[in-house]
C-alpha cells in the first residue's frame, strides 16, 4: 500500500543484506505443520514493523527465506512468526529450540495501512496460512478497536485440524470486538467442526450484511483463493479501490534487487506485499 | 558421429531417432531448430513427446524397443518405391541381396503393427527422409540402450547406405555422446577389446607395437571383460578387486542390487573419484582426484574433435591428478613407463602409438580442435569419415531382424518404464546436483505419467508415487503430463535417493553389453 | 582534449595499473575479446562491444556478500584497488547508468557499490566497431570518452576525475578547435536508427496489449532455457541467493540467475506464478520493453545486441520485436 | 581475476569456455569463448554454471582407508601403498583377470590413455571399459 519511505530506506542502507542475530525465546505448535516463533531483537530494541509487513529470516548455512510477522506492533518487545515446514530454511528453522539465535533482516514491504483503514469497517478475509500475516492486523484491531467501525474476520483452512492460531481463533471469536465466521473445506472421517461451517471460505461471504459504502475487505491467502474471494466480495458491491490483497512470492532479498518476486513492473517485497486491488488486477499473473 | 556437427547446417532432412537432443546436447538441439526454421524437414522417432516433436514435421511415436522393425519398414518403403540410391548401393556397399530380403518382410502394415504406429507415418518418413540430396540420421541412447542396440544401430547404418547417405557433408550416421569425453575415453582404449585408436587386443601385431612402445612383454591377447559384465563376474566371485576412476556404477549400471551385491563381493575396491557417491561408500580405499576444471588434459567431443582441457585452479585439499595417482601405483608396482611430467608428455606418446591421433599435439590443438583421423602433424583433420571408401573398402549392410525387449509390461507389471536425463542434471548427478542453479531446477526425483493413466490410478501431478519392478522400488515424484504415452513412465538416473536403476533391466545386448535401460517392466502406484 | 594514438593508449592504462584494477579489452589466446588485464592478451580497444556484458565488472557472476566466521558475520569489503573499466560503448553507458540507478533505488545495494564507488569508466565510440563501423558517440555517462577518427582516438574527458586522469597522458593536443569533433558528432547523429524504432514500436505494441499469448507461445518453443540472454544482458540484475561453507566458513554467496528457469518463480509450495515456458518468455521482454518502462519511464534495453547473437535460437530482444512489428503493427 | 579456456565437463558437444578465477585462486564465473567452431558463444544452462561445483564443500580432499569397516583419512604413501600390495595380492593368487579398471567418460583422454596403460602392461589384464554404455 505504501512504498516505504526514502528515510526508511536510508536508514538500513549501510547493510541492507547483514541479518541480525536475534533469539527465539519461545516457540509452540500450531498445527503439525506449523509453528509459532516469538523471536526478541538483541539489547531489547523493537522491530518496528506495521501490521503486513514481513522479514528475512536467515539461518546461516541454510540460506534465507521471507517470512510475514504475526503479531502487531501493539506486542512490544518481541515478534512473532508463525511458520509453515516447507523448505530447507523453514524445515531446519522448525528444528531450532528456544534460546537459539536466527538472522533478521527487515521488516520489509508495504503493510495494512491502519491510517488509511481508520473509521472504516474492515472484512479481514484469511485463507489457510494467510492467517499469519492477517494476525499482525487482528491483534492490532484487537488493541486499537475504538480506531475502526465494524471488524468482521472471516477464516478458512483445508480442516479443523490445518488451522492456525485455534486459541486465538476462540478468543477473537468470544470477544466483542470481531464478528467471526470460520469454515473448513472437509472434515475427515471420524472429526467433527461446531467452529463454524463447512464448505470452500467463499461461503462465508454472501451472508455478511455489509455498509457497502464504508467497507474494506483485506484477503491474504493462498494464490487459488484471491479470484474466487474478490469474485464474491464484488458482487456484494464492493469496488478494487475497496479491496485489499497481500500476495506472496519467491522472495531473496527482501529489497527489490534480485528479482524473483516481480509482477510485472511491481516488486512484491518492496511494493507489496499489500497492494490495493486496482493497482495489481490488471497486471497478469498477479492474482 | 561419421560427419560434424555443422553438417545439421548442411542437410535436408534429419531423422532424429533415440536423441532428445535440445535437452541432453543442447548447442546440436538449437541448430536443429534453427535448421527447422531454415526449411530443414526433421522426423522425430520417439516414443516421448521431446521439445523437437513440437517443431518437427513428423513426430512418431513407435514404441520403445521397435527401433529394427521401424527402420526395416523404412528401407522397406524405399526400396519398393525405388528412393533408394542405386547407384551408392552398387559401387560402395555390399550384401545388398540380404538386406532385401529381410526388410521385405516389413510392410508399413507390419512394421506399423509392431511400432504401434500407422502403416502412413512408415511410408512418409520413408519418403520424407530419402527425398532430399543429403540426409542425416542423429541418434542417441534411445538407439543403443536395448538388449539389441546393436542390431539399431547396423540399422541405422543401413538405411544410410541403401540412400547414399554416409561420406559426404550433411549426412551420416551420427550418435551423439552423451558424455564429454565418451568418444576420448573410447579412442583411448578404455575399452576391453582394444588399445588406443581401435587398434585390436586380439591381433598380435597391435600387441606387438604396444608391447615395444611400453617396453613390456606377454600382454594379454583376450578381449576383457565390460563394465556391465565385470559386475556379473564380481557377484560370481570371479573377479576379486576393482579399481573404479571417476564412475559411479551403484548410480549408473543397471539393478543396483546387483551391482551392490557385486561390489560388495569383491575383495578389494579403490574408487578414485572428485565427490562421496554410493559407490565411495563402498569401497576400501577412496582416493580424492582433481575435476576438470583444475587439470590440463584433452576432451574428444562428439564429432571427434580433440580439445583442450586447461588447468584454472588448484585441486582442493590433497586431491591430486589422475594421471600422477596412476603413475604412483604403477611405480609401487615396480613399473617407471607411467611416470610422466605432464599430460602433454602423455599425449606425445599417445600421438605415436596412435594412428588417427598422430597429429594432436599440444601446439597443434592450442586454438582451435582437430577431429581425428589426423594420422600427421600436416595434416587438417577429417570433419566426415568415409569419404569416397569406407574403412573396410566397401559398405556391409548388416541387416537385423526385430526382436522384442527382454522384460515386457505384462499383468503384474503392467507399465514400460524408461530411463534417461533430464536437461539440468548430468549422469549420476554428482556435479550437477552441487550446482546451485541446477539443483534448484530439478531437486527431487521424478516420474513421468501419461494423464490417463494417472487419473485413473488417482495420481496427481507432484504427488509421490512408488515405482516398482522385478529388481526394486523407489519413491518419486509424479510428473503428469502428455510427454509420455499412456502404459509407459519415464525416469531420470541422477537421484541417489531414488536411483532409477534400482529398478532396470540387467538384460545385456549379447555384442555391446549396453543394458536394456529403455524398456523393462513396471508399476506404479500412489505412495502412501 | 587530446588525440592518442591506440599504443599511446595503451602505454597510458599500463601506467595506470598500479592504482587501479584495470579491464580494458583485450584480444585472449583463442581470439575472444574480454574485459581483463593488459597481461591476460594483446590489447584490443578496436573491434566494438565486447561479447560479455561489460557490467560484470561491478556486478560479476558469482559474489561474496559476507562471511560468516564463529557467529560473527563480516559484510563484503570494497576491493583494495579502484575498478577502471575500459571500452564500454554508448550502449553499454546507458545500461550502466540504469544499474547505477537500479542498485540505489529504495536499498542502496552495497555489494554493487563497493566496486562502482570510486570506479573509473572509459566509453569507447566513433570509427572502431567491428570491421571498422562507426560506433554511436556516447557524449557523456563515462569519465573519459575515446572517440576514434579511425585513426587516433579523441580522448574527451566528461568528469573532474576524468580530466584529472587524462592530464597524465602522454599525448598531443587535438590541435583542430573542435572541428574535428563536431564532424564525428555528426556522423554520430547520422547512424541509422532502424532498430531503436523497432524495438520501441514493439515496446508499444506490447504495451498496449496488442501481443497476443500465441505469439508469446510460438517464440516460446524455440527457448530451450540456455540462460544466455540474462548472462549476457548488461541490464538484467536478478540473482539468485545461497549460502556455502568454504574452509569451515559459511559464506553467503549470490549467482546470476534467469527468469528463463522454471525454478525463477517457484515457490515453497509448488505454485509458481512463471511456470509455463510462455509467461516466462513473455516476462523476458515484457519486463524490458512494458513493465520497466512502467516503472523507470524507460524501456531497459539499451540495443546492445547481446541477447541476439547470443541466442542459440534467433530469439534475442530485436530479433522477436522484429517479428512483433511485423505482425502486429 | 585470471581467465582459462577450457572444454565443458558435460555433454559431447564440446563448447568452449573460459573458466575465471579469482584473486584466492576460487572459481568465480564463465565467459564462453566466442571464437570456438561449435559454441560461438553460446552454452547452455549447464555450461554457463560449470564454475559453482568445484569448489563445493564436498569434495574429497584427503585419502581414505578403510578400517574396521570404517573409512579413515590416510596420507597418500599409505593408501597408494595399501593399493598396490592388495592389487598384486590378488593378481598372485587369482590371476590378472581376477582385477578390473573402470576408466571415466568424463577425465581426459590423457587419464584414461594411462588407466589403460596401467590395466593392459602393469596388471596384464584387458578388464579395462568405462561406462560409455551407461
Amino acid at each position: 500500500m505504501n512504498v516505504m519511505t526514502k528515510t526508511k530506506a536510508e536508514e538500513g542502507a549501510s547493510h541492507i543484506y547483514e541479518p541480525i542475530p536475534c533469539e527465539i525465546v519461545s516457540k509452540r505448535d500450531l498445527t503439525p505443520l506449523e509453528k509459532l516463533f516469538r523471536i526478541e531483537m538483541p539489547d531489547g530494541r523493537e522491530l518496528g514493523q506495521r501490521p503486513g509487513q514481513f522479514v528475512q529470516v536467515s539461518i546461516l548455512g541454510y540460506g534465507e527465506a521471507p517470512i510475514s510477522i504475526s503479531s502487531s506492533p501493539t506486542k512490544r518487545g518481541y515478534f512473532e512468526l508463525g511458520v509453515r515446514n516447507a523448505g530447507t530454511l523453514t524445515g531446519e528453522l522448525h528444528k531450532l529450540n528456544v534460546g537459539d539465535k536466527i538472522g533478521i533482516r527487515g521488516p520489509f514491504g508495504t503493510y495494512f495501512d491502519v491510517e488509511k483503514l481508520a473509521g472504516k469497517d474492515l472484512v479481514l478475509i484469511a485463507g489457510g496460512c494467510g492467517l499469519a500475516p492477517m494476525r499482525s492486523l487482528i491483534q492490532y484491531c484487537q488493541d486499537r478497536p475504538s480506531e475502526f467501525g465494524k471488524l468482521t474476520i472471516l477464516y478458512g483452512a483445508k480442516t479443523p485440524e490445518d488451522r492456525l492460531y485455534k486459541e486465538d481463533l476462540i478468543e477473537w471469536n468470544e470477544s466483542s470486538v470481531f464478528a467471526c465466521s470460520y469454515a473448513v473445506d472437509g472434515v475427515p472421517a471420524g472429526g467433527c467442526f461446531n467452529e463454524g461451517q463447512v464448505g470452500l471460505i467463499t461461503v462465508l461471504i454472501p451472508p455478511l450484511e455489509l455498509d457497502v459504502k464504508n467497507t474494506v475487505a483485506v484477503i491474504v491467502g493462498p494464490p487459488i483463493m484471491y479470484r474466487f474471494v474478490i469474485a464474491e466480495l464484488k458482487k456484494k458491491g464492493l469496488a478494487e479501490d475497496q479491496i485489499v490483497v497481500s500476495l506472496e512470492r519467491y522472495m531473496k532479498c527482501g529489497v527489490g534487487k534480485c528479482g524473483h518476486c516481480a509482477i510485472e513492473h511491481l516488486y512484491c517485497c518492496l511494493d507489496g506485499p499489500v497492494f490495493w486491488l486496482n493497482q495489481v488486477s490488471s497486471l497478469k499473473g498477479a492474482i | 558421429m561419421t560427419n560434424s556437427i555443422s553438417c545439421v547446417e548442411q542437410t535436408g532432412c534429419i531423422l532424429l531417432i533415440g536423441s532428445n537432443t535440445t535437452e541432453q546436447h543442447p548447442l546440436i538441439g538449437t541448430r536443429i531448430i534453427n535448421a527447422v526454421k531454415k526449411g530443414m524437414k526433421l522426423i522425430v522417432a520417439d516414443n516421448r513427446k521431446i521439445r523437437l516433436a513440437e517443431i518437427a514435421d513428423m513426430h512418431i511415436r513407435l514404441e520403445n524397443g521397435t527401433n529394427v522393425a521401424f527402420l526395416n519398414g523404412l528401407m522397406h518403403v524405399i526400396i519398393k518405391e525405388g528412393l533408394a540410391d542405386d547407384e551408392y548401393v552398387k559401387t560402395r556397399t555390399e550384401n545388398y541381396d540380404e538386406l532385401k530380403a529381410i526388410v521385405e518382410e516389413y510392410t508399413p502394415e507390419r512394421t506399423a503393427e509392431i511400432c504401434k504406429i500407422t502403416p502412413e507415418e512408415v511410408v512418409n518418413a520413408a519418403r520424407m527422409y530419402s527425398a532430399p540430396e543429403a540426409a542425416m540420421i542423429v541418434y542417441c541412447m534411445g538407439i543403443t540402450q536395448h538388449s539389441h542396440g546393436v542390431d539399431n544401430v547396423k540399422s541405422c547404418a543401413n538405411l544410410a547406405m541403401l540412400t547414399g547417405n554416409v561420406g559426404k557433408a550433411g549426412t551420416g550416421v551420427n550418435p551423439l555422446r552423451g558424455q564429454n569425453n565418451v568418444q576420448g575415453a573410447c579412442d583411448m582404449g578404455a575399452l576391453p577389446n582394444v588399445y588406443t585408436g581401435y587398434q585390436k587386443v586380439v591381433d598380435e601385431a597391435s600387441r606387438a607395437v604396444f608391447e615395444k612402445a611400453w617396453g613390456v612383454e606377454n600382454l594379454p591377447g583376450n578381449v576383457g571383460l565390460t563394465v556391465t559384465t565385470a559386475i556379473n563376474a564380481a557377484c560370481d566371485g570371479q573377479l576379486k578387486a576393482l579399481f573404479v576412476l571417476g564412475e559411479n556404477p551403484m548410480m549408473s549400471d543397471p539393478d543396483q542390487h546387483h551391482v551392490k551385491t557385486g561390489l560388495e563381493n569383491l575383495d578389494f575396491l579403490v574408487v578414485q573419484d572428485i565427490f562421496p557417491t554410493p559407490t565411495t561408500a563402498l569401497a576400501d580405499v577412496v582416493l580424492p582426484a582433481a575435476c576438470y576444471a583444475e587439470k590440463d588434459g584433452t576432451f574428444t567431443s562428439t564429432e571427434r574433435r580433440v580439445q583442450r582441457v586447461r588447468k584454472a585452479c588448484d585441486p582442493p585439499g590433497k586431491a591430486r591428478q589422475d594421471w600422477e595417482i596412476v603413475g604412483d601405483i604403477a611405480k609401487r608396482m615396480g613399473y617407471d613407463g607411467l611416470t610422466y611430467n605432464s599430460p602433454e608428455e602423455i599425449m606425445d606418446e599417445i600421438t605415436r602409438v596412435t594412428p588417427i591421433y598422430g597429429g594432436m599435439q599440444y601446439d597443434r590443438i592450442d586454438q582451435v580442435g582437430l577431429q581425428w583421423p589426423c594420422p600427421d602433424r600436416e595434416h587438417p583433420g577429417t570433419p566426415f569419415l568415409h569419404k569416397g571408401t569406407f574403412k573396410r573398402g566397401l559398405g556391409l549392410f548388416g541387416p537385423a531382424s526385430y526382436m522384442p525387449p527382454m522384460e515386457l509390461p505384462d499383468e503384474e507389471y503392467p507399465f514400460l518404464l524408461a530411463t534417461g536425463r533430464c536437461y539440468f542434471h548430468f549422469h549420476t548427478g554428482t556435479m550437477t546436483r552441487r550446482t546451485r542453479l541446477l539443483d534448484r531446477e530439478e531437486r527431487f526425483p521424478y516420474v513421468e505419467i501419461n494423464l490417463d493413466d494417472a487419473k485413473r490410478l488417482g495420481i496427481y501431478d507432484r504427488f509421490p508415487v512408488m515405482v516398482s519392478t522385478r529388481r526394486g522400488e523407489v519413491k518419486a515424484l509424479a510428473r503428469v503430463s502428455d510427454v509420455v504415452v499412456p502404459g509407459h513412465l519415464f525416469m531420470t538416473f541422477h537421484f541417489e535417493e531414488a536411483a532409477a536403476n534400482a529398478l532396470t533391466n540387467n538384460a545385456l545386448d549379447p555384442v555391446a553389453k549396453i543394458p536394456e535401460y529403455k524398456v523393462c517392466a513396471a508399476q506404479v502406484r500412489r505412495a502412501s | 582534449m587530446k588525440r592518442a594514438k591506440t599504443e599511446e593508449l595503451k602505454t597510458f592504462f599500463e601506467s595506470l595499473s598500479d592504482k587501479y584494477d584495470l579491464r580494458v579489452p583485450v584480444k585472449l589466446h583463442d581470439g575472444t575479446r574480454v574485459l581483463g588485464s593488459l597481461s591476460e592478451g594483446e590489447f584490443a580497444i578496436e573491434g566494438g562491444k565486447i561479447p560479455q556484458k561489460p557490467t560484470s565488472v561491478f556486478f560479476p557472476q558469482f559474489d561474496e556478500m559476507f562471511v560468516v566466521t564463529d557467529g560473527d558475520v563480516a559484510m563484503a569489503k570494497p576491493p583494495a584497488k579502484p575498478i577502471m573499466v575500459v571500452g564500454m560503448t554508448a550502449e553499454d553507458l546507458d545500461c550502466l547508468e540504469f544499474i547505477d540507478k537500479f542498485f540505489a533505488e529504495n536499498f542502496r545495494d552495497n555489494i554493487y557499490y563497493n566496486k562502482r564507488d570510486g570506479s573509473v569508466v572509459v566509453g569507447v565510440s566513433g570509427r572502431c566497431g567491428k570491421d571498422g563501423e562507426f560506433m554511436k558517440i556516447a557524449g557523456g555517462k563515462c569519465d573519459i570518452e575515446l572517440i576514434s577518427d579511425g585513426e587516433c582516438f579523441i580522448v574527451h574527458p566528461y568528469t573532474d576525475k576524468g580530466e584529472g586522469l587524462v592530464e597524465k597522458l602522454q599525448a598531443d593536443e587535438c590541435g583542430c578547435g573542435g572541428v574535428h569533433m563536431e564532424a564525428l558528432r555528426k556522423e554520430s547523429d547520422a547512424l541509422p536508427k532502424e532498430d531503436e524504432e523497432t524495438v520501441d514500436k514493439a515496446s508499444e505494441l506490447i504495451r498496449q496489449g496488442k501481443v497476443t499469448d500465441e505469439f508469446w507461445d510460438e517464440i516460446a518453443t524455440r527457448c530451450i532455457a540456455c540462460t544466455s540472454c540474462n548472462l549476457a544482458c548488461p541490464t538484467c540484475t536478478c540473482f539468485e541467493v545461497y549460502d556455502r561453507e568454504r574452509d569451515g566458513k559459511m559464506v553467503r554467496q549470490r549467482i546470476w540467475d534467469s527468469c528463463q528457469l522454471d525454478g525463477f518463480m517457484r515457490e515453497a509450495s509448488g505454485h509458481n506464478p512463471s511456470g509455463k515456458q510462455l509467461q516466462r518468455t513473455r516476462r523476458r521482454i515484457h519486463h524490458k520493453l512494458a513493465a520497466d518502462v512502467e516503472r523507470w519511464g524507460h524501456r531497459t534495453c539499451m540495443l546492445c545486441g547481446r541477447c541476439d547473437e547470443v541466442c542459440p535460437t534467433e530469439i534475442g530482444i530485436k530479433s522477436v520485436c522484429r517479428e512483433i512489428v511485423k505482425r502486429f503493427s | 581475476m585470471k581467465r582459462t579456456l577450457t572444454t565443458c565437463p558435460y555433454c559431447g558437444t564440446g563448447c568452449q569456455f573460459y573458466l575465471l578465477t579469482d584473486g584466492n585462486g576460487r572459481l568465480v564465473g564463465v565467459e564462453p569463448s566466442s571464437e570456438h567452431v561449435i559454441s560461438k558463444g553460446q552454452l547452455c544452462v549447464k555450461g554457463w554454471n560449470a564454475f559453482n561445483f568445484p569448489n563445493h564443500p564436498d569434495r574429497l580432499t584427503v585419502p581414505q582407508i578403510r578400517k574396521n569397516g570404517k573409512l579413515v583419512e590416510a596420507s597418500w604413501d599409505e593408501a597408494l601403498d595399501l593399493v598396490a600390495s592388495k592389487l598384486k595380492e590378488v593378481q598372485e593368487k587369482h590371476g590378472a583377470d581376477s582385477i578390473a579398471f573402470f576408466s571415466s567418460a568424463k577425465t581426459t583422454n590423457e587419464e584414461n590413455y594411462a588407466l589403460m596403460k596401467l590395466a593392459r602392461a602393469v596388471f596384464k589384464t584387458n578388464n579395462v571399459d568405462h561406462c560409455a554404455r551407461l
